[in-house]
C-alpha cells in the first residue's frame, strides 16, 4: 500500500528573521521571510501561526503584520516562558519554524459601511494590527475607525510611533494605562473606561476585541451595553494549544476548538461560556 | 624540635560517600592515622523498627545506591531465615544472576572510573578518557552489561524493584534474558582484557597481615549465600556472627569499627579470592594464572586485578545461569511471618554484608542490625595506611597523600554504607 | 565556540544512588564530559575547580548544622540549582526521623552519642535555599536526569511531567495491577517518571517518585482498604521514601 | 453467509498471514485479555472470559473453549492506530541561522489484521477517523496506519459487566467498518463461526477458505446469540437530551461529589478508545544540535493540559472531571455530530476509584436543571 503523498501538516517551514525590534522590556516584533525564498503565504487579519523554536517548543502566535504584504511575516511576541524566550532571543538571521496560517479571521470586510471599533489590551494589540491595516487599506469604506487601547503602564505600549501615524490617518485613537508615570498625561484606568469616550454608532458598528480574558469579558459586555449587538462584537480567545489542527484536543472551550472554530468568535457565541469558571 | 608532618585529604574523592583522611608523621614515625567518616548518619536500624518484614529489602536498599542488591539479598535471606523458609533453586539462581549484575557494575565502576586513574596518574575518568578513550569506553561497556542484568532482572539499575522476600515479583521471560547473552559475552571478553590491563599497572609494594573473612558456600564462589570462613580457620554460620565480630564506636567517625575475635580483619575481593580461589570458573582461574595472580595474594594494591578476575567470573557465572534458566513456576515462595530472629549474610562487591532482624509474630520488625563491609574493613584500611606510610615515609607530601588515597581505594570503601546505621539521638540544634 | 558550561554535583545525606545515575549513563557520559566541564563531582573525579557553576546538581537532604551552612554556599556558587532525588526534594527516607517519638528515641541511645552531631530533622534542599528545578525519584531516572541536564544546558523547559504514574503505565500498555489483580498501587497519586516500573513487574507502585501534581490520597486510601489493606499498610505506604512530602505526610498522619 | 468450522478459522488467519498481514488479536497476558501480536488461533484466549465491574477485572475460565467469549479488555485499537508516542519530526540546527526540519521516515509499512474487533470498537475507530481524517486537516501518519488495516470483527457473544453499547447504539452487532465479521457458535463442545464479508477483499478471502454455506438454522442461532448479548448489558445510559442537559448543568453539585472520589489519574482517558488528546514533548540531545518533537498521549486530567501562562484553566479536579464527561457525552456532539462514547465500559472497569460514567450521568440527570 503506498503512502499518501501529502506532507504532514505538523511540519514547520524554516523562516529567517530579517529584522527584529524591541517593543517593550519583554516584547519583540520579528519580521520573518521564508528561508527558502519566495513569498509568505496569504493570511487574513486575526489568524495565527505555530512558531517553532528549535528544541524549545512550538507556540501559537498571531500574525501582527500587514495582510497586504507578502514579502514578510510579522509576529509580535511577549516573553511568557521558555519557548517565547527562545523565540525572542534569536538574533537577526536566526531561523524559526513556521506553519500556518490557522484560525478564523476578524470580519473586517463585514464591518464596512459602518463604524469599526477596535479594543485592545496589552499584547492583544498585536493580533488586531492586521485588522487596522486592512481597514486603512479601504479606509473610505468605513465611517469611523476607533482604536481603544489599554496597557499596564506607558512603557508597555506597543507600536507607540505607529499610534501617532494612525491618528494622522483619521483613526480615532484612545489610549489608557493602568498605572501612569510622570511622562503620561493621558487617561488612567482600564480599557472599558474608554468606551464612553469613544464616539461610534452602535447600530452600525462592529467591534473587535483582544486582550486578557477578563479584559475581553468586561469590554465585550461594555460594548454590548453601549448598544452594539453581541453578534457584531468579536473576541479572540486563547487556550493551550499544541497542534492548531484540531487534533490535540487541548484548545477546547466547551463545544468549540479555539484553533479552528476560533480564535476569533462572535461574542454572542461565547458569552455564556465565558461565565463558566474553569471551562 | 620534632619534625611533624600532617597529610590530609578533607574530601575523599572517587569513593562512595563522604570521608576524610589524616596521617600524622612525627620524626619519621607514623603518629596517627585516621580515616574519618563524616557522612551524616541516616539511622536505618532505628526506623526499620515497627516496619513490616516485607519492607526491609526496599528500605535497606536505600542505604547504598552502589550495592542495593547486596542489601536486598541479605535482608531477604534474614527474613526467610526468621520465618523458616528457603526458596527454590530457580529463584535462588535468579538472585545469583541479579547479584552477578551488581558485581559487574560495581567492580567496573570501581576499577575503571574510581581506581585506575590512581595508577595511571589521572584525577578521574573524564581526564583519563581524553588520553585513553578505549580503556574508559571498555570500562563503561562492562559496567553497562552489569547494569543491563540488573535492569532486566531487577527492573532498574539502582534500587531494583523486582526483589521481594521469598523471591521476585515477576520472573523475567526467557526472551528478556536471551537479550543479555550477547552483551555479557562481550563483557567477558573485556573483563579478560581488563585482567591483563590491570596486572600491567605499576603496583606499589605493600603486604598486609590481617585475617581474611568471606562467605563460604561449598562448591561455588561466594556471592549470594553461605556461612562465614576466615583465613585463620574460623567457620561459623550467620547466626554466630556477633560472637566473633564486635563493633565499637570510635570518636572521630560516624561509623562503627569492627574486629574479628578481637583482631583486625579484611573482607571483600581479596578475602574471597584468597579463600575461594578454587571455586572460580576455569576461565577466571586461567585469567589469573596468566598474569601470575594466585593465592596467597597479600598486596592490597593488587585488589584491582582481583576485581578484574571477579568480573570475568561474574560474567561467566551470569552466562551459565542464563543458559540454565528455567522460568520458575511461581516467581516467589510464600513467606508467612512468625516471631523469631533471622540472619542473612551475602557478599556485596566490597565484602560481607550481614543482617539480623527480630520479628514479632505478625512480621513487624522489633530490632534490626546491619554490619556493612566498610565498617568491618575500616581498621584494616587504617592498618594498610600505617604500613604504607611507614615504608614510604620519604615520599614528598603530595605523592604520599595520593598514594594513601589510592591505598584507601584498594578496598572500595562505601562510606554511605558505613554511616547508615547509628541509632538516632536527637540533638535539638 | 561558546565557553563550556560548568557542572557541579554535590552530595548531602543520601545513598549516592542519584549521582550514580549520572555515571550510569554509560552511553552519554563521555559526550557529557565533552559538552560540559565537570568542575566538581567528587564521586567521579578528584579534580575540583572553583565556582561559580552554571548548573549544580544536588543530591541528599540536610541533616546536620554543617550541611545547612554548606548548602547556602553551594547556592551562592550556582547559577542554576537542580535537586535530584527523594532526599534532596523531600528529605528522603531519613526524614522518617522527623516522625520519631521523643520518648521512643531517647531510650535508644547508642554507645557514645557525643561523637554524633545531627539535626532533629531531615529536610529538603528547598527548605533552605531557592531551587530552580526538582527532579523526583528514589533514585532519579537516568533518562530524566539527562533530559533535565540538556534542558538546562540548552535553556529550555525540561519535559518532566508531573501527572500520575498511571498515565505512563497505560502508555506502556501494562495491565493495571490494582484493577486486574487487586494489588494496592500508589500509582494514581504518584509522580510519573519511572515509566511505571513496578506495575510492569506485577507489583503495586510504592511511590518512590513522590506525590503527583494533584494527589487524592483520601480516595486512594479508601480503595486500598477495599482491597484488603489495613490502616497500618496505608500509613506505611505513604510514610516511606517521601514521608515528609506534604501530601504524603498528611496521608500518613491521617490513617492507621 | 459462510460457516467456518474450527480448522477453517485457523485457515482464515493463515490466509491473512500468507497475504503478508501481521496479526494482532486478543491473547491472555498478565491476568487480562490484551491485544498483542498473535501467531495463530492457538494464541487466542480459548476458554477464557472476564468478570468486569467498576474498578475490577478478573479472568475466569469458561466451561467451554470459546475463543471470543469475553468482552473488551484494557487496551483498545487506539494503541495501534494512534500510538502512545509518535515522533512528529526531528530537527537539526547549525548555529542559529540554519534549521533543518527532518520528516519522520515511514513507519513499518507491513499491513496488519486486527482480529476480533468488537462493534463498539468499530465505532470507536470511526470516531478517531473523524478526528484525524475528517476535520480541517488530515493526519497522514494516521491515514497510513489506517490504510494498512484489515478488520476481522466479531459479534459479541457475551456482554461485559460494564458494557452499555446498546444504550449508545454502537453494538453488540457489527454493522460496518469490517472486512470480515464472525459470530462464534459454541454448541456441545463444537465450535463454528458464521462469517460474512464486509468488503471485496473480505469476500475474496472467505471465498478461498474451506467453508460451507451456513444453514438457516445456524444463521438464526447467530441472531439469537447477539440478541441475548444485547439483552444482558451490564450497564445502561439514558442518552436522551444529554448534551443539552450537560450544558445546562455545569454547576451541578454532583461534580463536587465525583471530584472527591476522582484521583485525576487519567486512567479513564488512557483506556477510552476514542480519547485522542495529546501533548508534545520537545527534547534535544546534550549538544543542542539535534531536537525531536514527539506527540504523546495526554489526558484532560493533567494540570498541564489546560495550562496557560499565568495559571491553568482547569485546576480543580471537579473542572477536569467535568471536562472529560461533558466532552464525551455532550460537546462531542457539537464537534463531530455524535457522541464521543461508544459504551465499551473500559473507563468504568479501569478506574481505580470505581467511578462509573453511567452512574455519574444518571446522577446528574436526577436533579438536573
Ligand atoms: C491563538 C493565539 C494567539 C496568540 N498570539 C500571541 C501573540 O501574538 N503574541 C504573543 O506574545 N503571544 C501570543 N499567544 C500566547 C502565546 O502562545 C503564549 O504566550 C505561549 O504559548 C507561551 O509559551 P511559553 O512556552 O513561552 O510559556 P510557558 O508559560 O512556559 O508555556 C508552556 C506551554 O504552555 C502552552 N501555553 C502557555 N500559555 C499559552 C497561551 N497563552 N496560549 C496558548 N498556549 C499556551 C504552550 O504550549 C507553551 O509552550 C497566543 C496564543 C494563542 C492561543
Ligand atoms: S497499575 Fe497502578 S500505576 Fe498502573 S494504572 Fe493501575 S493504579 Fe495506575
Ligand atoms: S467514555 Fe468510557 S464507555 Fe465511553 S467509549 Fe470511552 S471508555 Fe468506553
Ligand atoms: S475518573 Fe477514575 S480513571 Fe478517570 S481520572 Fe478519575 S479516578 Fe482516574
Amino acid at each position: 500500500m503506498a503512502e499518501p503523498a501529502v506532507a504532514s501538516p505538523y511540519l514547520p517551514e524554516p523562516f529567517r528573521i530579517r529584522r527584529r525590534r524591541r517593543e517593550t522590556a519583554d516584547t519583540w516584533t520579528l519580521e520573518l521571510e521564508p528561508a527558502a525564498g519566495g513569498d509568505v503565504f496569504a493570511f487574513e487579519p486575526g489568524q495565527f501561526t505555530m512558531v517553532y523554536a528549535f528544541g524549545a517548543g512550538e507556540v501559537p502566535i498571531s500574525i501582527s503584520g500587514d495582510p497586504g504584504r507578502r514579502d514578510r511575516l510579522v509576529h509580535t511576541v511577549r516573553i511568557a516562558g521558555a519557548t517565547t524566550r527562545a523565540i525572542c532571543s534569536l538574533r537577526r538571521g536566526g531561523t524559526l519554524g513556521i506553519r500556518g496560517p490557522y484560525g478564523t479571521a476578524w470580519p473586517v470586510r463585514r464591518a464596512e459601511g459602518g463604524d469599526l471599533v477596535i479594543a485592545a489590551g496589552g499584547i492583544g494589540l498585536a493580533p488586531l494590527r492586521p485588522a487596522i491595516y486592512a481597514a486603512l487599506a479601504r479606509r473610505e469604506a468605513f465611517d469611523r475607525v476607533v482604536l481603544l487601547y489599554g496597557s499596564r503602564s506607558p512603557d508597555q505600549l506597543l507600536y507607540p510611533g505607529e499610534l501617532e501615524r494612525l491618528r494622522a490617518r483619521s483613526v480615532d485613537v484612545h489610549v489608557t494605562v493602568d498605572r501612569a508615570d510622570e511622562s503620561w498625561n493621558g487617561p488612567v484606568g482600564v480599557v472599558t473606561t474608554l468606551i464612553e469616550r469613544a464616539r461610534f454608532d452602535p447600530e452600525r458598528a462592529t467591534a473587535l476585541v483582544c486582550g486578557p480574558e477578563v479584559m475581553m469579558r468586561f469590554t465585550a459586555a461594555g460594548l454590548a451595553a453601549a448598544g452594539i449587538s453581541t453578534n457584531r462584537v468579536f473576541l479572540s480567545l486563547e487556550r493551550n494549544m499544541k497542534c492548531a489542527l484540531g487534533q490535540c484536543g487541548r484548545c477546547q472551550f466547551g463545544p468549540v476548538f479555539v484553533c479552528g472554530d476560533g480564535p476569533v468568535f462572535p461574542y454572542a457565541a461565547v458569552e455564556r461560556l465565558l461565565t463558566v469558571p474553569e471551562l | 624540635m620534632a619534625e611533624r608532618r600532617t597529610i590530609r585529604t578533607d574530601f575523599l574523592a572517587r569513593v562512595e560517600g563522604e570521608g576524610a583522611m589524616r596521617v600524622v608523621i612525627r620524626d619519621r614515625q607514623v603518629a596517627d592515622i585516621e580515616l574519618r567518616i563524616y557522612e551524616p548518619p541516616r539511622f536505618f536500624e532505628a526506623f526499620l523498627r515497627g516496619r513490616s518484614y516485607l519492607e526491609a529489602p526496599d528500605i535497606t536498599a536505600r542505604i547504598c545506591g552502589i550495592c542495593p542488591v547486596a542489601y536486598q539479598m541479605s535482608a531477604c535471606h534474614a527474613m526467610e531465615d526468621a520465618c523458616g523458609v528457603t526458596v527454590d533453586e530457580p529463584i535462588r539462581n535468579l538472585r545469583r544472576l541479579l547479584y552477578c549484575g551488581e558485581w559487574i557494575e560495581s567492580h567496573a565502576l570501581h576499577v575503571f572510573l574510581l581506581h585506575a586513574p590512581d595508577f595511571l596518574g589521572y584525577d578521574g575518568a573524564p581526564a583519563m578518557a581524553r588520553d585513553l578513550p578505549k580503556v574508559v569506553e571498555d570500562g563503561l561497556a562492562l559496567k553497562k552489561a552489569g547494569n543491563e542484568v540488573m535492569r532486566v532482572v531487577g527492573g532498574r539499575e539502582i534500587h531494583p524493584i523486582n526483589v521481594r522476600v521469598g523471591g521476585f515479583y515477576r520472573a523475567p521471560s526467557r526472551r528478556e534474558l536471551d537479550a543479555l547473552v550477547e552483551p555479557l559475552e562481550r563483557a567477558r571478553e573485556i573483563a579478560l582484557e581488563t585482567v591483563r590491563l590491570t596486572a600491567s599497572l605499576p603496583m606499589p609494594e605493600l603486604e598486609f597481615e590481617h585475617e581474611l573473612l568471606a562467605v563460604s558456600s561449598p562448591g561455588e564462589y561466594p556471592i549470594d549465600q553461605g556461612r562465614l570462613a576466615s583465613s585463620g580457620g574460623l567457620d561459623f554460620g550467620p547466626a554466630e556472627f556477633q560472637q566473633h565480630v564486635v563493633e565499637e564506636h570510635v570518636e572521630r567517625s560516624n561509623a562503627l569499627h569492627a574486629t574479628l575475635d578481637g583482631g583486625v580483619y579484611l573482607t571483600g575481593p581479596i578475602a574471597r579470592f584468597n579463600l575461594a580461589f578454587d571455586e572460580l570458573s576455569p576461565l577466571a582461574r586461567e585469567a589469573a594464572a596468566e598474569v601470575g595472580l594466585a593465592p596467597p595474594s597479600r598486596n592490597p594494591f593488587r585488589s584491582i586485578v582481583i576485581r578484574s578476575v571477579e568480573m570475568v567470573y561474574a560474567c561467566d557465572e551470569a552466562l551459565r545461569l542464563l543458559a540454565d534458566y528455567v522460568e520458575p513456576e511461581r516467581p516467589y515462595v510464600d513467606v508467612p511471618p512468625r516471631a523469631g530472629v533471622g540472619f542473612g549474610v551475602t557478599e556485596a562487591p566490597r565484602g560481607a554484608l550481614w543482617h539480623r532482624y527480630e520479628l514479632a509474630d505478625d512480621g513487624t520488625i522489633l530490632d534490626a542490625k546491619i554490619v556493612p563491609p566498610t565498617s568491618q574493613n575500616q581498621k584494616a584500611i587504617e592498618g594498610d595506611l600505617y604500613r604504607f606510610v611507614e615504608r614510604h615515609v620519604d615520599l614528598p607530601d603530595d605523592e604520599l597523600g595520593l598514594r594513601c588515597e589510592q591505598a584507601i581505594r584498594n578496598h572500595d570503601p562505601c562510606i554511605s554504607c558505613a554511616a547508615h546505621f547509628l541509632e538516632f539521638r536527637r540533638t535539638n540544634r | 565556540m561558546a565557553r563550556r558550561k560548568k557542572l557541579a554535583v554535590w552530595k548531602f545525606a543520601s545513598c549516592d544512588g542519584c549521582q550514580l545515575s549520572l555515571l550510569d549513563c554509560e552511553d552519554e557520559l563521555l559526550a557529557l564530559a565533552g559538552e560540559v566541564e565537570i568542575a566538581h563531582f567528587l564521586e567521579a573525579s578528584s579534580a575540583v575547580r572553583g565556582g561559580p557553576y552554571d548548573v549544580s546538581l544536588v543530591e541528599g537532604s540536610i541533616t546536620t548544622p554543617e550541611d545547612a551552612e554548606r548548602i547556602q554556599r553551594v547556592r551562592r556558587l550556582s547559577r542554576r540549582l537542580v535537586t535530584i532525588g527523594a532526599c534532596a526534594t523531600a528529605g528522603g527516607i531519613q526524614a522518617l526521623r522527623n516522625f520519631a517519638d521523643v520518648r521512643e528515641f531517647t531510650s535508644v541511645v547508642y554507645a557514645t552519642p557525643d561523637y554524633i552531631s545531627t539535626l532533629a530533622t531531615s529536610t529538603p534542599i528547598s527548605s533552605h535555599v531557592t531551587v530552580d528545578f526538582e527532579l523526583h525519584g528514589c533514585p532519579v531516572n537516568k533518562h530524566q536526569l539527562l533530559e533535565v541536564l540538556s534542558a538546562f544546558l540548552n535553556e529550555r523547559r525540561p519535559a518532566i511531567p508531573a501527572y500520575s504514574v498511571c498515565v505512563e503505565c497505560k502508555r506502556r500498555g501494562n495491565v493495571c495491577v490494582m484493577v486486574a489483580h487487586g494489588t494496592p498501587c500508589l500509582g494514581p497519586v504518584t509522580h510519573a517518571g519511572c515509566g511505571a516500573l513496578c506495575p510492569s513487574y506485577h507489583r503495586g507502585c510504592y511511590g518512590c517518585f513522590g506525590p503527583m501534581e494533584s494527589p487524592n490520597t483520601v480516595s486512594l486510601t479508601r480503595e486500598w482498604l477495599k482491597l484488603g489493606a489495613d490502616g497500618r499498610d496505608t500509613r506505611r505506604a505513604f510514610r516511606t521514601f517521601h514521608a515528609a512530602a506534604e501530601p504524603f505526610r498528611a496521608a500518613g498522619d491521617s490513617h492507621g | 453467509m459462510k460457516l467456518l468450522e474450527q480448522p477453517a478459522l485457523e485457515g482464515l488467519l493463515e490466509a491473512l498471514v500468507e497475504r503478508g498481514f501481521r496479526l494482532v488479536g486478543p491473547t491472555v497476558a498478565d491476568g487480562a485479555i490484551v491485544y498483542d501480536e498473535i501467531r495463530s488461533a492457538a494464541d487466542l484466549p480459548a476458554g477464557w472470559t472476564d468478570e468486569q465491574d467498576a474498578g475490577t477485572y478478573r479472568l475466569k475460565r469458561r466451561d467451554d473453549d470459546a475463543l471470543f467469549g469475553y468482552a473488551v479488555g484494557p487496551q483498545s485499537w487506539k494503541r495501534l492506530l494512534h500510538p502512545p508516542s509518535v515522533t512528529l519530526f526531528r530537527a537539526r540546527r547549525n548555529g542559529e541561522a540554519e534549521l533543518e526540519v527532518l520528516p519522520e521516515p515511514e513507519e513499518e509499512p507491513r499491513p496488519v489484521a486486527f482480529v476480533g474487533v468488537r462493534s463498539c470498537d468499530l465505532h470507536a475507530i470511526a470516531k478517531l477517523d473523524r478526528v484525524f481524517l475528517g476535520g480541517r486537516y488530515v493526519n497522514p501518519a494516521y491515514e497510513a496506519r489506517r490504510g494498512r488495516v484489515f478488520v476481522v470483527a466479531v459479534n459479541c457473544g457475551v456482554a461485559g459487566g460494564t458494557c452499555f453499547c446498546v444504550s449508545m447504539g454502537t453494538g453488540p452487532r457489527a454493522t460496518f467498518g469490517y472486512d470480515v465479521v464472525l459470530t462464534e457458535l459454541v454448541e456441545d463442545g463444537r465450535r463454528g463461526y458464521l462469517a460474512d464479508a464486509g468488503s471485496e477483499r473480505g469476500a475474496e478471502l472467505l471465498a478461498g477458505l474451506a467453508a460451507r454455506e451456513a444453514s438457516a438454522e445456524e444463521e438464526a442461532e447467530g441472531e439469537r446469540i447477539v440478541e441475548r448479548t444485547a439483552a444482558s448489558m451490564g450497564r445502561r445510559l439514558e442518552t436522551a437530551g444529554l448534551p443539552e442537559l450537560l450544558a445546562r448543568n455545569r454547576d451541578h453539585p454532583r461534580w463536587d461529589d465525583v471530584a472527591e472520589r476522582c484521583l485525576t489519574c487519567g486512567n479513564c482517558t488512557m483506556v477510552c478508545p476514542t480519547c485522542f488528546c495529546t501533548t508534545v514533548e520537545d527534547v534535544t540531545d546534550l549538544t543542542g544540535v539535534e531536537a525531536e518533537r514527539r506527540q504523546v498521549w495526554d489526558s484532560c486530567f493533567t494540570l498541564d493540559f489546560s495550562y496557560l501562562h499565568g495559571g491553568g484553566v482547569r485546576t480543580t479536579p471537579k473542572a477536569r472531571y467535568r471536562q472529560w464527561l461533558t466532552h464525551k457525552l455532550g460537546t462531542w456532539h457539537a464537534q463531530f455530530g455524535e457522541s464521543g462514547c461508544v459504551g465499551c465500559g473500559r473507563c468504568i472497569t479501569w478506574c481505580p476509584a470505581r467511578i462509573d460514567i453511567t452512574e455519574e450521568a444518571a446522577a446528574l440527570r436526577e436533579d438536573a436543571r
